[in-house]
């Protein structure tokens, strides 16, 4: 059977590894992504692929990783996907659709604070006209929050509405940081608008 | 309204009958009678919804079908989905995103024909609360004896002798069928043939609730 | 029983046939004169295995167990969140839920789960709890559904080990897999694996007379579950419980190699894409 | 006791002097030109305006609208309504106005007692389910209405506030018209406020304004004198029979009707009949005056 | 990205590809589904049949009970087919009773079996008035990925083409049933039903056998059960966008053609299984 001493192939990058195969010795390498440290020896705890990093001068890292979607959920830090579901003058909801490029299985409930939404001016929000039920957002995981939801922020100026749809049901152009126009009817409304980084434009 | 045609033929109705308005609690409610067949209707909404059930961009529509003696078991849970993606189609549920709507129906007699005459009463219960809707719907059923003769609005006598029940709903714009269910066999050419047979009653019943409507205000 | 108005009811009181008729067999004795079990095997075989990840499309993880006529198929959904908010903690949660289908032993089960279900399903999810690295999905919540189509004995133990490989398939970061095997004790003889007839027989009586159930972390090798009934004399359990370990340390290689398929097909879909 | 039993009346239809016109149904195409703008009631399909509601066709210059027959309560802005809490909530209450979501009372939106100008202080916070509990009914009048369509109150003028004893009618919001005050004071001996959802409230009239101190917030439970209660019951008994004949609801004609009725005891107005021919006189009179 | 824009907008996603006349999985709109069927492989049921219908897969295991008959109709046995969607096959469906949905299910096959005269009833008879036959026909989903109609009545037309029943009698003396001999005989199972479903996208495309995702974002289905004398069985629509007179042509014309293919594919697997 699939048995692996990695001391003596370390000249084989990638090997399909079996979750509680061990990895290595903390003395050689640090523990990374899905493996875990148990009595000085570092242990994968997924199946899938060993990959080893280079770490400047400290010891290489060891990650052990899946070809398809890693098993994601929201993490402090994280930029996600997000639909407002649900808005009042203090904060709006939305469900996490994606984690960085990784769709969701299942929904995560997220929330934004008023405080939140911009970092300028933040006594002038009016929630209203930054979001629309309906909107897909960018937003950057805050904290784990409470039971409810996920506390997120648009306070930078890549985050923010990046797809609306107008009275009319279109989708809007963004026209400044803080409007966007119907290209149907020409009316204006008002959103939080992300500047979209060149590479997450759609190009369909 | 009574409609009562003079020559009971096959290819006629029962005598028909509707009475709006008549329950104050609800926002909406309507009974509607085919020959002994009785329905009544209460619509209730468009009002606040459970956060479970809310939609982001569609009012909750949710139908009760209430069985004259028992329990509802699961062929009333199929009646029930059937009128309710029914009344969805017709609805503009779009307009009232985050509420929900009511709708309640009690089997008061069955006497044949009787999911015609549910969808039937539902839809003045609706016209009744003043839902936007994008049109009327009109229900018929119609029964193929043995011998391939079509009943329309069969009473429970006739749908027990024969060999297909058919029910149909149509829309009052263009007059096309929105929901069709049907029970036991037939061939193809039957199946058209009742649609043309109810289509042309749907039309007519169409055409009628403004002069049922008695609730017109001075 | 209660009518059930959900479900399209049928009559008031049925019987399965075997109430009538006598379906007992003509060697009461689980092991044949030349010490073999009644399907041919040696009381330490084990069934072959088939076993299968990644046969239900919607779910994030999933797998299927075959030995012989035991049956079983498992899903695992999530990490997703919570559902009560009473639920909610800082680690992740981990539940548990074991269902016979109707059709899968010889007397018909009711679509309510039994208080039998109830209790396997405690016992999977104890054997599984330890080997989960539940603290890296705070907040969240992993669901394992096991039904079993086909109960031919062992049912539990391929429970264990179908769900251990569904949740490696679905990419939830574990110590290691749950290995789980079965042996059945009469006298000094060990059933390794019993087969149904071997498993529910309670005919022969008499001293030593019991079966258990081992769900083994074959790296660690750390036990994660451990169910016994009956009454053993503690040497005769110490060497069923080596029978036991053994079973699984021979069912072990069937998980790795499904895994390692499952990783290599998941890498040829990537490619294809 | 003498029980009072009848048989089924076959309900009167409305008395109809003439066809409303444009009577539309769901559906019906109002018009193809495309120059006008979509109202309420309608909605737009290949070009073609048509019907959302069952009810009659209302044309402003461009825009056209379907008022529906028959309608929960749409408030707008300046409107009184009568309504009862639901809920209290932080610094807000919900009540219930016959519309389709729960309207909100803001805390800071209310007179509390010791002053127009006091300051909200935490405590207030704390006091609100003091002034206002669950069940309590209250007039108000509509000081905003949300995006959303719910209603947002205020109380803040000494007519406004919670409501003593009385009683509440609800009738149909679309048969109360609309006039510059909707508080009367009855020549008959009593006080009637004709809420615009349609929640109408009767009770006996209060002789001494309240000092402005209570803030209205505080309840006379003095016993109500037999006569009193006659009044507010026959009363009563009017607006309903006004509802059910479908006139609308206003001072004269609530006055017309209690006038009528008084060669009626209180209880025989129960009776569908005699209550049929109390609001035909009134109609009558009504006509006659040309009002 | 691609990932993305269909989690976004998941409707616009479908009608880019509609367009072209082909959907997201490749198919033409028309076009089926492979289905896979496997007979007889639970021993501890009576029947059984396992359908994969591309990804949607139900198991259906039949399990025979005996119990007495009723008054009225003293000769009839009875057939009770439940669906079951547990929470197993899908993140939908949450653990306890039977949902809306799986009650719906049930009660247009229990319709459909009736209205198409599957089984003579008076087949299951033992002994009139006393002893009957209960069939307990119970369709699981073990993998639910849309038009779980479908496969469920191919399903449950396989496993009671598969049935095979102890011969039983009633003793005179005892008045107890007993086992007359060891041989089981099949089930004659009279008429074989087939459905056909279609949803309807955007108020006019129809497209057959639809998926998972295509019923979420469908505006309408049609389901049309066929048997083999060229008769419908049922033309189920529930509500939903309407349809003109030649667009439920096309799907009967579909579903006949379909439930030719479907009973060739039982015979030959059944015949595969004599042999």
């Amino acid at each position: 059977m699939l048995f692996l001493d990695w001391e003596c192939n370390c000249d084989i990058i990638q090997f399909i590894l079996l979750l509680g195969d061990r990895l290595g010795r903390c003395e050689h390498y640090a523990s990374g992504n899905g493996t875990y440290v148990r009595q000085q020896c570092i242990y994968s705890s997924l199946a899938g692929f060993v990959h080893e990093q280079e770490n400047d001068d400290k010891l290489p890292i060891l990650n052990v990783t899946r070809e398809e979607q890693h098993t994601v959920i929201p993490e402090v830090g994280s930029i996600v996907t997000a639909k407002v579901t649900n808005i009042n003058p203090r904060f709006c909801k939305c469900t996490i659709l994606c984690v960085e490029d990784s769709p969701l299985k299942d929904k995560f409930r997220g929330m934004i604070r008023k405080d939140d939404v911009r970092a300028t001016e933040k006594d002038r929000i009016e929630m209203y006209k930054c979001f629309r039920p309906g909107d897909i957002i960018l937003a950057k995981v805050l904290s784990l929050g409470d039971a409810q939801s996920y506390l997120l922020t648009t306070a930078e100026n890549e985050f923010g509405v990046v797809l609306a749809e107008s009275e009319a049901g279109v989708n809007m152009v963004p026209i400044s940081w803080c409007e966007m126009q119907c290209p149907k009817t020409n009316i204006i409304e008002f959103r939080k608008v992300a500047k979209v980084q060149p590479q997450h434009i759609l190009t369909s | 309204m009574t409609s009562q045609r003079a020559d009971c033929g096959n290819l006629e109705l029962r005598s028909q009958s509707c009475e709006q308005n008549l329950l104050s609690r609800p926002d909406g409610s309507a009974t509607y009678c085919q020959g002994d067949t009785s329905v009544i209707v209460a619509v209730y909404g468009p009002a606040e919804v459970k956060q479970s059930k809310e939609f982001l961009d569609k009012a909750t529509l949710e139908v009760i079908f209430k069985p004259k003696v028992g329990i509802p078991g699961c062929s009333e849970k199929f009646q029930e989905r059937l009128i309710r993606n029914t009344c969805e189609t017709i609805v503009l549920t779009a307009l009232h995103p985050r509420s929900s709507i009511n709708i309640i129906i009690q089997v008061m007699h069955n006497a044949g024909s009787l999911l015609s005459c549910c969808v039937n009463s539902t839809c003045m219960a609706l016209l009744d609360a003043g839902l936007p809707m994008s049109c009327l719907v009109a229900a018929v059923t119609c029964s193929l004896s043995c011998d391939g003769d079509i009943i329309l609005d069969p009473t429970s006598q006739q749908e027990k002798e024969a060999k297909a029940i058919l029910t149909f709903v149509f829309e009052s714009r263009d007059n096309e069928i929105i929901t069709s269910n049907t029970h036991g066999i037939y061939s193809i050419k039957q199946y058209y043939s009742c649609v043309e047979a109810c289509r042309k009653y749907g039309f007519v019943s169409c055409q009628s609730p403004l002069g049922t409507t008695n609730t017109v205000e001075q | 029983m209660p009518l059930d108005s959900k479900r399209i009811p049928g009559p008031r009181e049925s019987f399965p046939v075997t109430n009538f008729i006598s379906t007992e067999k003509d060697n009461p004795d689980l092991v044949n004169d030349d010490g073999t079990r009644h399907d041919g095997r040696k009381p330490n075989d084990i069934r072959p295995i088939f076993l299968r990840c990644g046969i239900i499309s919607n779910a994030k993880g999933s797998a299927y167990i075959e030995t012989k006529d035991t049956k079983v198929t498992c899903a695992v959904y999530g990490p997703r969140q919570v559902v009560r908010r009473e639920d909610f903690k800082l680690t992740g949660t981990l539940t548990c839920d074991f269902k016979f289908a109707t059709f899968s032993c010889q007397k018909r089960q009711q679509h309510m789960q039994s208080s039998n279900e109830k209790d396997l399903s405690l016992i999977v999810l104890q054997a599984m709890e330890p080997a989960v690295c539940l603290e890296k999905y705070p907040r969240a919540q992993i669901d394992i559904f096991i039904t079993v189509l086909q109960n031919g004995g062992s049912a539990l133990s391929a429970a264990i080990t179908c769900a251990s490989a569904a949740l490696a398939a679905a990419g939830i970061e574990m110590y290691d897999v749950v290995v789980g095997c079965s042996t059945r004790q009469i006298g000094n003889t060990c059933l390794v694996d019993p087969a149904y007839d071997e498993e529910y027989n309670s005919k022969t009586g008499g001293k030593n007379n019991g079966s258990l159930c081992l769900g083994l972390m074959p790296s660690l090798n750390q036990v994660s579950a451990f169910i016994e009934c009956g009454e053993l004399e503690t040497e005769i359990l110490m060497q069923s419980i080596h029978s036991c370990v053994d079973g699984c340390m021979r069912i072990y290689p069937v998980v790795r190699q499904c895994l390692t398929k499952s990783i290599k097909s998941l890498q040829k879909h990537q490619d294809g894409t | 006791m003498a029980v009072d039993i009848r048989l089924p009346r076959k309900r009167k239809r409305g008395e109809l002097t003439s066809e409303p016109r444009g009577l539309v149904s769901p559906g019906d195409v109002i018009t193809s030109d495309t120059g006008f703008m979509r109202g309420h009631g309608t909605y737009m399909e290949d070009d073609k305006l048509h019907a959302s509601v069952a009810g009659v066709v209302e044309r402003v210059n461009k825009l056209i609208c379907v008022q529906p027959l028959k309608t929960r309560y749409n408030g707008e802005v300046g409107d009184v309504v009568v309504g009862r809490i639901t809920e209290v909530g932080q610094k807000r209450w919900r009540v219930d106005t016959n519309s389709r979501l729960n309207s909100i009372l803001m805390l800071s939106s209310v007179n509390l007692p010791g002053g127009e100008l006091r300051r909200r202080s935490a405590e207030d916070e704390l006091m609100m389910r003091q002034y206002l509990s669950e069940g309590d009914l209250i007039s108000a009048e509509v000081q905003s209405v949300f995006s959303d369509g719910a209603l947002s109150l205020h109380t803040r003028s000494l007519k406004y506030g919670k409501l003593g004893q009385g009683i509440l009618l609800k009738v149909s919001p679309s048969l109360v018209k609309r006039r510059k005050t909707h508080f009367h004071n009855l020549p008959c001996g009593a006080s009637v406020i004709l809420g615009n959802n349609g929640y109408i409230w009767i009770s006996p009239t209060v002789e001494n304004e309240s000092s402005d101190t209570a803030g209205g917030f505080i309840q006379n439970l003095e016993p109500v004198s037999e006569d009193e209660r006659g009044v507010i019951a026959r009363l009563r008994n009017c607006i309903l029979g006004l509802a059910e004949h479908r006139l609308m609801l206003y001072d004269t004609s609530v006055l017309y009707t209690y006038e009528t009725s008084t060669k009626y005891e209180i209880h025989e107005l129960l009776k569908p009949d005699v209550m049929e021919e109390v609001i035909h006189l009134a109609r009558l009179k009504l006509e006659q005056e040309g009002t | 990205m691609a990932a993305d824009f269909k989690t976004a907008q998941p409707v616009e996603y479908y009608r880019q590809f509609l367009k072209k006349d082909v959907r997201p999985d490749g198919r033409e709109l028309g076009e089926i589904r492979s289905t896979i069927v496997n007979i007889g492989s639970i021993s501890t049921a009576e029947g059984s049949a396992l359908v994969k219908l591309g990804n949607t897969t139900v198991i259906c295991g039949i399990k025979a009970e005996l119990c007495t008959p009723t008054n009225d109709e003293p000769k009839k046995g009875f057939v009770v087919p439940n669906v079951d969607l547990p929470p197993l096959c899908s993140p939908r469906f949450r653990p306890g009773p039977p949902s809306e949905q799986a009650q719906v299910v049930s009660q247009f096959i229990a319709d459909v079996l009736k209205d198409s005269k599957m089984v003579n009833h008076e087949d299951l008879c033992i002994a009139e008035g006393k002893i009957v036959w209960v069939l307990y026909c119970d369709m699981m989903c073990l993998d639910y990925d849309g038009n779980v109609i479908d496969a469920c009545i191919i399903s449950l037309l396989a496993a009671l083409r598969n049935v095979a029943l102890p011969s039983i009698e009633v003793d005179e003396e005892t008045a107890k049933p007993k086992l007359t001999s060891s041989t089981s005989s099949t089930m004659t199972v009279q008429s074989l039903p087939v459905s056909t479903s279609f949803a309807i996208f955007d108020n006019s495309i129809l497209i057959a056998d639809p998926t998972n995702e295509e019923e979420n974002l469908a505006t309408g289905v049609v389901t049309v059960v066929t048997n083999e004398c060229g008769e419908l069985c049922a033309l189920h629509k529930p509500g939903g966008s309407s349809l003109s007179e030649s667009q439920i042509q096309e799907c009967v014309k579909r579903s006949f053609s379909r439930g030719d293919e479907i009973r060739k594919l039982l015979d030959e697997t059944f015949n595969s299984l004599d042999r």
